[in-house]
């Protein structure tokens, strides 16, 4: 037996002991996930358990070292982890942006104490983290940053005002950009902080969506003091850690068109229309645009494949995760206006159980934010026509 | 008939436009959503509809109405897709009012007036799956005593919830007939639907439900053609609406485009959007010429009226779907957020792409008039 | 009977006794047109005596003023002359850019002795021109104009080489433009002049198109001497004569969507590829395709009618011209990819009777061009962000 | 299998694309094309590439060829699609050379040596319509002594006017066959058609064409899996000819953007025509990974690789269609010239999607597949 068989045989058998059969199968709501934090609220005991026992092992973050709390294993062992907790259909233990986004910024740019006090609490899902960088005015065009940090010798003051803060509400710290130089330009002068959402003049507000509640909000510094170890990275150059945050960001968001998922689109049509006496669905027009769409998602998946493979052979390049994150969400909102017209009137309620809550109305007003969070499709085909393509002036 | 408004038309839309701005803006269909209106249209308001000639605009002034024809309808109806009022306008003053002008004296003079006034709501139940269909109508209504039984069940009724009375079409004998149905009498039962757009629907379920032979509209069997003219009319009025609401969007982005800065510069400045909305601009001129077609080609009783009504609903659908689309993405994160009003235009047109055919309902007809 | 029922009593009869059998009917090709000219060529000679008889009434240009030999017609007087043409199916005479387009500005900017000599054989079909307008290097942008004019006193010596100068190969005289300040920039310093093509140094190339032979030509100029009389409007303004004229043929291009005619879409591709039991195109996806198509040109038609009704009554916005040009132009290249596919591999043959020497196939080629000539589809989108949207900086 | 080429099939695809640049560059479609050459393919070219191993990449090597798979017979695809040169490849190559692998040891011996060396043209007979509908068959094969007598007439035969056998698909008693036929036998018609890129393809009359028994291939009644395996590879490879040829025609219009001026800047500094290339070169990164995927189902033995090779052939053409598109228009006038390249792309691109079922067809397979 090989090493990576031997430690599939001794994962297998641990999560078999230790996976609670509550966490088994798949996450129905997204109310079910569990996201930890000084609040944190499980939708059962059994996903308390789950999560303590899997971070005492340190496999929410299976790739960070062991002295950060992290589970220390390499690539392959990690994809051997995952492949085994799909075979009993594990729920993830945590759903958290400290592991996704923060954690590999403070590897790659944090000091030692830093990665110290705040990846292990990480791991273990007790602290649980938001991102400021948007501000109203500054959606895609981080440059405009107005939030300030005034200089106060050991701390700063910061004041200002972050928008579409995920989850802002129900943070412990928050991962910010705030402008430390007020007289440079553009992108200099950004420094990246961590702040303490319990601190004083931290306060936040919900944003309602078009589709209704979201977990978004605006995020509001009145006074609020930051001490300078919460600095990460140089100062005056956050740009270059919130670049590397971005770039995460922007793949997981273009997989989106992939996670589309459930029924096949044509199958709900002819649930909902009905077919013809040859097994075709009644409504030819919708069909023909259905068959278009599918044709496009099936090859869209083959690029999501492609990717993979191209990064695999060191083939890749970067700008391509752009391509990916326009190509699909313009794909998923397409899907989205196919699946409204599939559903007739019967897709335009708001409320109530035979909807599921207006369910298919509020996923497809949803996917119109694919197109400008982590980027707008326009600023991706800025980064094409300049990156790929080298056109003069982009 | 030119493809312009007369000045007589131009008034009447000047005085839409103007009382809807006054009375109904986009904040009436705000308060009534927000406040969880039950009814979720303002009776006040309909019947200031009813004293300005509004609700009328096509009732003969015998009846009450203001006599007029498809083109003032449909500057009605364009106006209140700009304001996204709810309003019984197009449930009750076009389509139910078509449908009881060819109703008996009696019915006449029992609704129109009513209508008119803006003191009555006449709801028509014509679909019943998710999808217009009016060809497979399956509620049925078999002989019973002197009248008739009535069974199936309809969706999508256009305030159905808070109809005065409810014209059924259904299934009879040897073809489809209208039935003009009290929603008080026995077996009937309606269930509102809150929708996308905060306007009104409701299901309507009928159980062995008795009217009187006199509940007939027109011909017993012979309703399709009446029915037919009424969704025609329809239709045309929910192209305007389209227009209407795909315009005002558009306008509002236009707005944004000339005042927004990003990056250092109007976001207007940029000539990808510039493109995108040079773009837009030429369908909606293209769409608004659509319209006027079909509502012109309605008044002057053309025989390719109905082909021009569905070039009208799906030209107009299709467009005023891509103005709500461009207007929510070059808004960006703010076009998202329901504080700002052009998540609302979206809504609003997607269910008047819905309502009486879609974009392919109307090009499958297009492909049937001219053969292939 | 009111005079211009008297008008229509008189011309039908007249048209009755003077328009020959064989110039009534559909001009079958293109190459039967009369052009008139020096080397005319007439399909039969009948055709000539037609033209004759039109020309001496003045009516191949029926609202000029009789002095300059037109028809002296009003409006209303023309529309019936074409009305009653129309009733017995009678040819145009004569095709003719003097007619449409140099006549025109020669009217508005021309001087006395300008319209004396040019109009009256304009009128009679004695003189075939051509229009000198793009560059190669300066296509929809002729600001920036090479073609130099150098002051010799009384005349001009005009050097550089023109490009898409329809039927150059074949017209007597070329009204162009050309630099006669080469310091002035932009639109300025460029004068609007008339040259005999048989000036000692003027030379055409014909050009050939993807679609096959072409009326298109390069027509060039070595030391051509060009007297001063021959200048059109004011020096160094030919800007605003050309700008009349293009106007002018911008929306006679946009016509181009109306006038695709022939045979409905969906029944050439019937014919071709068969119905079902239900008298449904076989083709589904094609059939849903064309009938969204033919939606988008039923409603085009209504607004060229829309836009002729809103001159009638004062309300049109000269921009609206390029709202029609960039639609019809798309339209008309979408209907041809269309056409292209209804006719499948039939379509795809390029030589031989069967395809008509490759008739489909070179109309769809030449459709390519539609959103080129006059003014590109981007020229057309700026003109409208411009003009009718009042974007910053369009 | 990942959808990257191995390092073997990147040495493949550079010789590919070295030796068409170098022997038969567009320059030698234009020759062939403006000579008003007859065969209008170069047998010569067609030796060299038997000689370079190009001819029988999916050919076992027993006989001659070099016994490689689907993904490099598609780089070869590529390569003839960027440089729009004639070739006997997909025809001979592709579709012929399938459908004999699937013959008796003798038909083997006696053509696929000759297909991989070069030195023979096997056209393969399939459509009868307009339109590709290989389900929709009426070339009728009779019983008729020991053999069989062949009745009906193809179109789009690739290189059919110069082939030394046709393969002609046609229905027998419970089934279809495939026979191969001897052009000079009585009773065969031939007629070149001048297609609009200027490549081959012919009319095909079989008017009581006797065969014998053994030109049957594969067995009787049989015929239509092997077929069906056969026309998957060749719209595959058509898929990556189209790839090829939008890609090129791409690749042109950037070069193009970069360098020409006018109205005072580089026109590929206007962010109209940077956004629209973004986009297009998005829809080219998406058709190469579904032509890719396509290939290496076909390759492993796929389930869906039927599937797959529809998802390749609809994506691929749509794209290279709107690839030729923005081409002629990017370049303006002299896009139009047919001096310029870029109106050959437009034409080669109109003929490859037409062949083996256009994006129509394939569409109508996924619906299928999926049910709807």
């Amino acid at each position: 037996m090989t090493e990576l068989e031997t430690f599939r045989a001794e994962t297998r058998a641990w999560l078999e002991a230790n996976c609670p059969a509550e966490c088994r199968g798949p996450v129905e709501n997204e109310e079910d996930r569990v996201w930890g934090g000084r609040n944190a609220v499980y939708p059962t005991p059994a996903h308390k358990v789950w999560l303590d026992r899997m971070g005492a092992k340190g496999w929410t973050a299976p790739e960070w070292p062991t002295e950060y709390g992290g589970g220390g294993l390499s690539r392959e062992q990690a994809k051997v982890l995952h492949s085994e907790m799909r075979r009993i259909d594990a729920q993830p233990p945590l759903a958290s942006f400290g592991v996704w986004m923060l954690g590999p910024a403070l590897l790659a740019f944090g000091t030692e104490a830093q990665k110290k006090h705040f990846l292990p609490e990480i791991v273990r899902g007790e602290i649980r983290w938001c991102q400021g960088y948007s501000e109203p005015g500054a959606g895609s065009d981080l440059a405009g940053l107005q939030t300030r940090a005034e200089d106060r010798g050991d701390h700063w003051i910061v004041n200002g005002q972050k928008v579409w803060t995920s989850y802002a509400d129900k943070a412990d710290w928050i991962f910010c950009l705030v402008r430390t130089d007020p007289d440079a330009s553009k992108h200099l002068g950004i420094s990246f902080v961590l702040i303490d959402m319990a601190t004083k003049g931290v306060s936040t507000r919900p944003i309602t969506l078009i589709s209704g509640k979201s977990p978004f909000c605006e995020t509001f510094f009145d006074d609020v003091r930051v001490e300078k170890e919460n600095l990460v990275g140089t100062l005056n150059r956050g740009w270059d850690v919130a670049k590397y945050l971005l770039a995460h960001e922007r793949t997981m968001i273009g997989a989106i068109g992939e996670l589309g998922g459930g029924r096949p689109l044509g199958q709900v049509a002819t649930g909902s229309i009905g077919m013809d006496d040859e097994g075709r669905l009644e409504d030819g027009m919708l069909r023909a645009r259905i068959a278009e769409m599918e044709i496009d998602a099936a090859a869209f998946r083959l690029a999501m494949e492609r990717a993979g493979d191209q990064v695999k052979a060191g083939q890749a390049h970067p700008a391509i995760a752009s391509m990916l994150k326009y190509y699909g969400s313009e794909l998923n909102k397409r899907r989205h206006e196919l699946l409204m017209a599939a559903g007739g009137s019967d897709a335009l309620e708001w409320e109530g159980e035979r909807s599921r809550g207006g369910k298919s109305a509020r996923d497809w007003l949803r996917t119109k934010a694919n197109s400008i969070e982590g980027g707008t499709s326009e600023v991706q085909l800025n980064i094409i026509a300049k990156h790929l393509l080298q056109l003069p002036g982009a | 008939m030119p493809l312009i408004l007369t000045e007589e038309q131009t008034m009447l839309k000047e005085a839409a436009d103007g009382f809807l701005n006054e009375h109904a803006p986009i904040a009436h269909l705000r308060k009534l959503r927000d406040s969880k209106d039950a009814d979720g249209v303002s009776r006040d308001l309909w019947r200031a509809f009813g004293e300005m000639g509004f609700a009328g605009v096509i009732i003969p002034e015998e009846h009450g109405g203001s006599g007029l024809g498809a083109v003032e309808a449909g500057v009605m109806a364009e106006a209140l897709g700009r304001t996204l009022t709810p309003s019984p306008f197009l449930g009750s003053g076009v389509l139910s009012a078509t449908v009881l002008k060819g109703g008996s004296a009696e019915q006449q003079a029992a609704w129109l007036p009513r209508i008119a006034a803006g003191e009555a709501i006449v709801s028509l139940a014509v679909d019943e799956g998710p999808k217009h269909a009016p060809s497979r109508i399956a509620t049925v209504a078999e002989r019973s005593g002197n009248g008739f039984k009535l069974n199936g069940a309809k969706g999508f009724v256009l305030d159905g919830h808070v109809a005065d009375a409810v014209i059924v079409a259904a299934l009879t004998e040897n073809g489809l007939s209208l039935f003009l149905v009290d929603p008080k009498t026995a077996g009937v039962a309606i269930e509102r639907t809150v929708m996308v757009d905060a306007h009104n629907a409701a299901r309507v379920t009928l159980t062995d439900v008795e009217v009187d032979a006199d509940a007939v509209i027109g011909s017993v069997d012979g309703g399709e053609a009446l029915l037919e003219g009424a969704l025609n009319l329809g239709r045309a009025c929910a192209a305007a609406s389209l227009n209407g609401a795909g315009d005002q969007a558009f306008q509002t982005t236009m707005a944004y485009l000339r005042t927004r800065k990003q990056f250092g510069k109007l976001i207007g400045e940029f000539q990808a959007l510039q493109h995108r909305s040079a773009h837009l601009f030429s369908e909606i001129e293209i769409a608004r010429a659509a319209v006027m077609g079909a509502l012109t080609a309605l008044d002057s009783d053309r025989p390719d009226a109905a082909l021009r009504v569905s070039v009208a609903k799906a030209k107009a659908g299709r467009v005023a779907e891509l103005a709500v689309q461009e207007a929510v993405q070059m808004h960006g994160g703010v076009g998202m957020t329901d504080e700002y009003d052009v998540g609302l235009f979206m809504k609003r047109v997607r269910v008047l792409n819905e309502l009486l055919g879609d974009a392919g309902f109307h090009q499958e007809r297009m492909a049937r008039a001219q053969g292939f």
